[in-house]
């Protein structure tokens, strides 16, 4: 086997942080390759320089045996390399076929763009990973953040390339349609095509490449075969000494007062209908479906971004009427959005004042001002409790990398201190050792009598961290389970269920 | 010996000023000429109509240690401090064109037309070219300009003694949309004698509104003021005829005024550059001398 | 949302809503005037608002690459005194409109590197050129206008009627407006504009270089009010140094209204084209009715706001 | 980037470019003319501003919560007129400047009500009212001029030289800015003017009433144009019914020159405020220099440029 692309001493620097230091390794031709790391290891770094985002401070790389130091994305594709990028660039104004062919539309006779067939490519792309669902001429900015980043993933694959890099493609998706990828990057692998792939989830590293590099700090850790691995291996690599342990404790039982019952709350324009149940005091509620079941909406439904047009809330017993975030975070309900990108972060500010966003009237002081001390005490708090890697308070937050991002978000809402907290996709994007973190996180949020919604496509999360589970199907409740009936199983049978 | 005079006005870009400013320069010359003295003469103002930044830019140039100040008073009340303060100074003030109407402004003198009294030589030509009834449309460019409100003042206390209707059209600085404004008015009004404006733009474009439409020798037009376009209409029929006001002479006096007074001490007088007619008989005169910046 | 600017969805979107306050504005007209609906008038309506018009639809393609150009009036005056100047001083018409032509996009090419390459927003670029361009308007015509005599074919085919009836400016904007549509609508060109005022990030990292479709959407933009300028020398015989002032929130009004975004990504030739329509047939319309010109300006500014209202909710398009 | 609008930080940032494309005008004018550099001069360009600069510092929070005012200009108009008219007919000077202050304070309502209420762009809206507005002040005033004479004591603290030297309309746009300051920079309200201009979508599901912040900042805006125009009747000691067109361009155009985006979240009010002044300066030191008037455009418009090119690039920010 030869090596497709060769790294030697590739660093990066991005003012105070040292985001690559003297990073190498290669990549052989026809395998997959996985590179793995903690939040802010580098990995998003060393790809963006790859695909000709960022330009390398020094070092060399070599792709099919000439210099590579692509100006533009532009060029780096041309050169053969497709990127999936992490955080889901697309244009929500077009449609998905429009997206897809973004960069080299397909065209007819005197430069007309061939729709048509653009539709029909498409929609073939999307079968190839087994997505019928998605029509080629829906508007982006409607999709879920599991079909934008199928779509990605669609555009990537849309192109001829001697190299698919995927950051995090995994992140959105449900353990079926993971397998389904699977599938489509063994068989581009077949056809000679080399695939350098980034996830958290370990399992899936595992289970799919041929050789793994890790990161951390920004530093080179080592290359190996897979084969010659374990997960306890590549989790020690990542965090130094083995610094975090799954401790599935024995959490507190829920205490049987219902803080929050719905009945038949359904909502016109997402369809969400008939769906009824009770949360208690210090619960965690899972909620699992596969991707467009209606998580997501039942969450934006119960913290009235989409007000309940049908059905009934009581918050300790008294009816309540939802129709505003503000009025939901006043009746103590929080809610950790899914997609940061868009309705999470606020992109010109800094770690601080994303933390306080939702908490800044509390912080009020006389004549309207703010309390910046305050402030500052508790982003040092989060930062610390959350470990979030930041090179200060008053780092842009469009600097961390995109799981830190995630802790900001998860901390902005703790700082909020909710009786009812809604999570959608918290782990998302998170590295296994905040991936605990944040588990732990959620029982002792438990622990001090916060009752938790808990929306995620890690089933083993899912089941781990729940009292009980829901499953919705179709924007529906398919069925209850209790904590012990809930097993892998029977969930994707009811998610599954017409 | 050197004199730097400054001519400011409510709007600099305008081509109404040209000849104005063109008379200030001949005037400077030939002084220098006679005299042996160097006068300069700029001419500055707001880009657009805006009393409040021409009184800053008179305060720049006053500040700049200018020896005499030409300028418009467009407003009642908003020059009288300025113009207090460049002749506290010892800057002699001269207005031209358009005068402080409450007659409190300590300038020197005025030097120009009167507008309601043209307004009015505008009118009584109007009656003279169609009549004593029927529709005419009298355009403005700018609704809140005060020497265009005066103008139309004048015309209206002719036109108020006759059977003559007028409808007020606001034809904005724009040449097209003059055109537009003033098509529109004559296709409401198919039985409109005339079609009138107190300002040059407007002037101008009743010519390619009467071309446009075939309505020469049907639809009377006249209008403001000496500009190529209009002369050009004039000559070939479709404007009747225009009012002018001689602005190369309320550039040139107000010049002579400021060096006497300056050099010898001679205070400078009101002069009215008077409303004169243009039309047909004597277009081609006035085309030569306009060819040459006279008027 | 269903827009996507290529799609037959389109017709069912925000130029429906367009076209409905259009529909109403010309009932609303034909019912209190007995002249409005007259082919006269509306072949003058479209000869009125031609000028402006062929501007607006360039300005549509630049306001959906997320730019736009505020200097366009400017422009506008520069090559109307340099056409003037060139044909008076003894170059053929032809010659001198194509001088005008290369000079407009000579200042767009400007407008565009400056905003792209300066990395500095288009407002503050094309502001700035908008003082500049009206500066050399009046430098070069020494403040006065300038008339031209032009050649009877020329004129013919430009500024008057042809076969007695269609103002040939009228034809132009149609023409200009088919040809806008074609390019932004069908072209590969067009779709980019879409894709980079929708998402830059996203453009850039799919490979399309967003800072030539901005720089081109700038030149489209100049060139059309060069186009606009020869046009209205054309009609009008002569040209100021001082026309085109105001234009520029005319053109923009006219692309909004029609349902582009001035956040970039959406947007439509065809609502381009009738937003430029409907502001041209509410002045016309005000001044038909015999509405007092201190009314009028309160009147049509009420318009450009139901008609965008109109246009809003009959679609019942929020984001 | 670092740039947050309420930390040190910002002083390293946009701001700290803006100082220098000023430090650098002043040097070039103090050395060109022998009176720029004078405490009087410098007094003058302060005042000069002052109107200006008023509405600059509110539309600089406006824009920073993503929206703008292109109706400040007839706002202020309105109210000129309002305030001279209602003194005239026998009100107090008071009450007279209150009820116009009210007014103000209306209008941005409405402006505000029907961007946010109606969903339909603030351009549109405030291109509308614009219209809409200068109607108002042309039927209110008959077209003519209104003018005053202010009773001494209201006069010397408005528009007046306090103490015989320093311009009372400079002082009343220092204290603004003061206050301005503390609004955007100091109090929650100016951290959700950004978080709304940041990210509309996160700001509300982080339960801020986005409707009513922008809302908040049509109405500062407004009011700003009243209190600007109660100052330069009290200036000039008249009103006049087309006063303040082109002001909104100048105001955004300080703004974004002090480093404000159009996209919304980012901005400051110490930028704004140099922005204005910078405009002042420009304008103040081309007549000193004694430059004509149709070059002072050309040169105003490039110096525009060039002051951004320098707040840019002195602080290598990129994106
Ligand atoms: N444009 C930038 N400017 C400044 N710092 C940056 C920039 N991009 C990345 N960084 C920093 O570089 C480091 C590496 O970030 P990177 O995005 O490569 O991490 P990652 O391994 O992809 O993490 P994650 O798993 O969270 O996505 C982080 O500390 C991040 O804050
Ligand atoms: N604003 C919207 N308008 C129309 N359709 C929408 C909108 N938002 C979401 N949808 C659609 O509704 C369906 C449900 O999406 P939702 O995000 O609730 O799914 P989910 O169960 O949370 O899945 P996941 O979070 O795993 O993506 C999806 O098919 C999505 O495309
Ligand atoms: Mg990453
Ligand atoms: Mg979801």
């Amino acid at each position: 086997m030869s090596a497709i692309l060769e790294l030697r001493k590739v660093s990066k620097r991005f003012g105070g942080v040292q985001a690559l230091q003297d990073v190498s390794f290669t990549l052989e031709e026809g395998h997959i390759h996985g590179l793995v790391g903690e939040n802010g290891a580098g990995k998003s770094t060393l790809i963006k320089i790859l695909g000709g985002v960022y330009a390398k401070d020094a070092g060399e790389v070599l792709f099919q045996g000439a210099t590579h130091q692509p100006a533009t994305p532009a060029e780096a594709q041309r050169s053969g390399i497709s990127v999936v990028h992490q955080e889901i660039p697309l244009c929500p104004n077009l449609t998905v076929a429009q997206n897809v062919f973004l960069g080299h539309p397909i065209l007819k006779r005197g430069g007309r763009a061939d729709w048509a067939e653009m539709e029909r490519r498409t929609a073939e792309l999307f079968s190839l990973i087994g997505q019928t669902s998605i029509d080629p001429r829906r508007v982006v900015g409607r999709l879920s953040v599991a079909e934008q980043q199928l779509t990605c993933i669609v555009q990537a694959l849309s192109q001829q390339c001697r190299l698919l890099i995927l950051d995090e493609p995994t992140a959105a998706l449900t353990p079926g349609e993971v397998e389904t990828l699977f599938d489509v990057l063994r068989k581009l692998r077949a056809e000679g095509t080399t695939i350098l792939f980034v996830s958290h989830i370990l399992s899936e590293v595992m289970e799919i490449t041929d050789r793994v590099t890790v990161l951390r700090n920004g530093r080179h850790v080592a290359t190996t075969p897979t084969a010659q691995l374990t997960t306890a291996d590549v989790v020690r690599m990542m965090v130094g000494e083995m610094g975090v342990g799954h401790q599935p404790s024995a959490h507190a039982r829920p205490s049987s007062d219902v803080v929050l019952e719905v009945r038949d709350l359904g909502e016109a324009r997402s369809g969400l209908h008939g769906v009824s149940f009770e949360l208690h005091r210090q619960e965690v509620l899972g909620i699992a479906g596969i991707q467009g079941a209606g998580r997501t909406e039942l969450g934006l439904c119960l913290f009235g971004v989409t007000p309940a047009t049908e059905g009934e809330i009581r918050l300790q017993g008294q009816p309540v009427r939802v129709t505003s975030p503000r009025q939901a975070i006043d009746l103590g309900i929080g809610y950790l959005t899914e997609d940061r990108r868009n309705l999470g972060l606020f992109w010109e500010m800094n770690v601080e004042q994303n933390l306080v966003a939702v908490i800044i009237d509390r912080l009020r002081r006389a004549f309207g001002r703010w309390d910046r001390r305050a402030a500052r005490e508790r982003g040092e708090e989060a930062v610390k409790g959350l470990d979030i890697r930041t090179a200060g308070l008053h780092q842009g937050i469009r600097f961390l990398s995109g799981g830190n991002q995630q802790k900001v978000l998860l901390a902005r809402w703790l700082s909020a201190d909710p009786s009812i907290l809604i999570l959608d996709e918290p782990t998302r994007g998170i590295d296994v050792g905040s991936k605990a973190e944040i588990r732990r996180l959620i029982r002792s949020l438990v622990e001090r009598g916060v009752s938790v919604i808990l929306i995620s496509s890690d089933l083993d999360e899912l089941l781990a961290l729940s009292d009980r589970v829901i499953v919705m199907s179709r924007r529906r409740v398919s069925g209850t389970l209790s904590g012990s009936e809930a097993t892998r199983e029977r969930v994707m049978a009811l998610a599954t269920a017409k | 010996d050197q004199y730097d005079f400054v001519v400011i006005t409510h709007s600099a870009t305008i081509s109404f000023w040209v000849p104005l400013v063109k008379g200030a320069q001949d005037a400077a010359r030939a002084i220098s000429l006679a005299e042996g003295v160097n006068i300069t003469v700029r001419h500055l103002g707001p880009h657009l109509f805006n009393v409040e930044e021409q009184v800053s830019i008179m305060e720049n140039a006053i500040q700049s240690g200018v020896d005499g100040i030409i300028a418009t008073l467009p407003d009642p009340n908003a020059f009288d401090a300025p113009v207090q303060q460049a002749l506290d100074r010892g800057i002699p003030v001269v207005a031209t064109n358009t005068d402080d109407t409450s007659g409190d402004n300590p300038r020197l003198a005025y030097v120009g037309q009167n507008d309601i009294t043209a307004g009015r030589s505008l009118g009584e030509e109007i009656v003279k070219r169609v009549g004593t009834s029927g529709k005419v449309a009298i355009g403005l460019e700018d609704l809140g300009h005060p020497s265009l409100q005066d103008r139309l003042a004048g015309v209206r206390q002719v036109l108020d003694q006759t059977d003559i209707t007028y409808e007020v059209l606001h034809t904005t600085a724009d040449l097209t949309q003059a055109v537009a404004t003033f098509e529109s008015f004559l296709l409401a009004n198919p039985d409109a004698k005339g079609i009138f404006s107190v300002d040059a733009t407007g002037t101008t474009a009743q010519g390619t509104v009467i071309r446009n439409l075939g309505l020469q020798g049907r639809v009377v037009s006249g209008g403001w003021d000496l500009v190529p376009g209009t002369l050009q209409n004039i000559q070939d029929g479709y404007t009747q005829f225009t009012v002018d006001q001689n602005p190369y002479l309320q550039g040139y006096y107000p010049v002579v005024g400021l060096y006497l007074y300056l050099r010898y001490g001679i205070a400078p007088s009101n002069i009215d550059t008077g409303a004169s007619i243009v039309d047909a008989s004597n277009v081609n005169d006035v085309l030569s001398l306009a060819e040459q910046g006279y008027r | 949302m269903g827009r996507s600017g290529n799609l037959p969805a389109w017709l069912r979107s925000r130029e429906a809503g367009v076209l409905l306050a259009l529909v109403l504005l010309v009932l609303f007209f034909s019912v209190t005037t007995s002249t409005f609906l007259t082919s006269l008038n509306l072949l003058n309506v479209l000869r009125q608002v031609s000028v402006v018009g062929i501007i607006t639809l360039a300005m549509t393609i630049l306001i959906i690459s997320q730019e736009f150009d505020l200097s366009v009036g400017s422009m506008y005056a520069v090559v109307g005194i340099v056409v003037a100047t060139l044909f008076n001083g003894g170059m053929s018409i032809w010659m001198a409109s194509l001088a005008g032509l290369a000079l407009a996009a000579a200042m767009g090419l400007v407008n565009g590197v400056l905003t792209v390459r300066g990395g500095i927003p288009s407002f503050i670029v094309t502001l700035g050129m908008m003082m500049v361009y009206r500066g050399v308007a009046l430098l070069i015509s020494g403040g006065s206008p300038a008339s031209v005599r032009l050649p009877a074919f020329f004129y013919s085919i430009t500024g008057s009627r042809l076969w007695g009836a269609i103002p040939a400016p009228a034809l132009w904007f149609v023409i200009m407006a088919v040809a806008a549509y074609f390019l932004l609508h069908v072209t590969g060109f067009g779709f980019k504009a879409f894709a980079v005022g929708g998402n830059r990030e996203a453009a850039r990292l799919a490979g399309i270089n967003t800072g030539r479709v901005k720089v081109i959407g700038f030149i489209l933009t100049a060139t059309a009010a060069g186009l606009a300028a020869t046009i209205s020398l054309s009609y009008l015989g002569s040209a100021t140094p001082t026309q085109g002032q105001g234009m520029e929130l005319q053109a923009i009004a006219g692309a909004v209204i029609g349902g582009a975004s001035l956040m970039g990504g959406v947007g439509s030739i065809v609502g381009g084209f009738m937003g430029a329509i409907i502001m041209g047939i509410v002045r016309n319309g005000l001044v038909l009715l015999g509405v007092s010109a201190y009314l009028q300006e309160l009147i049509l500014g009420l318009v450009v706001i139901v008609a965008v209202l109109i246009g809003h909710y009959s679609t019942q398009q929020r984001r």
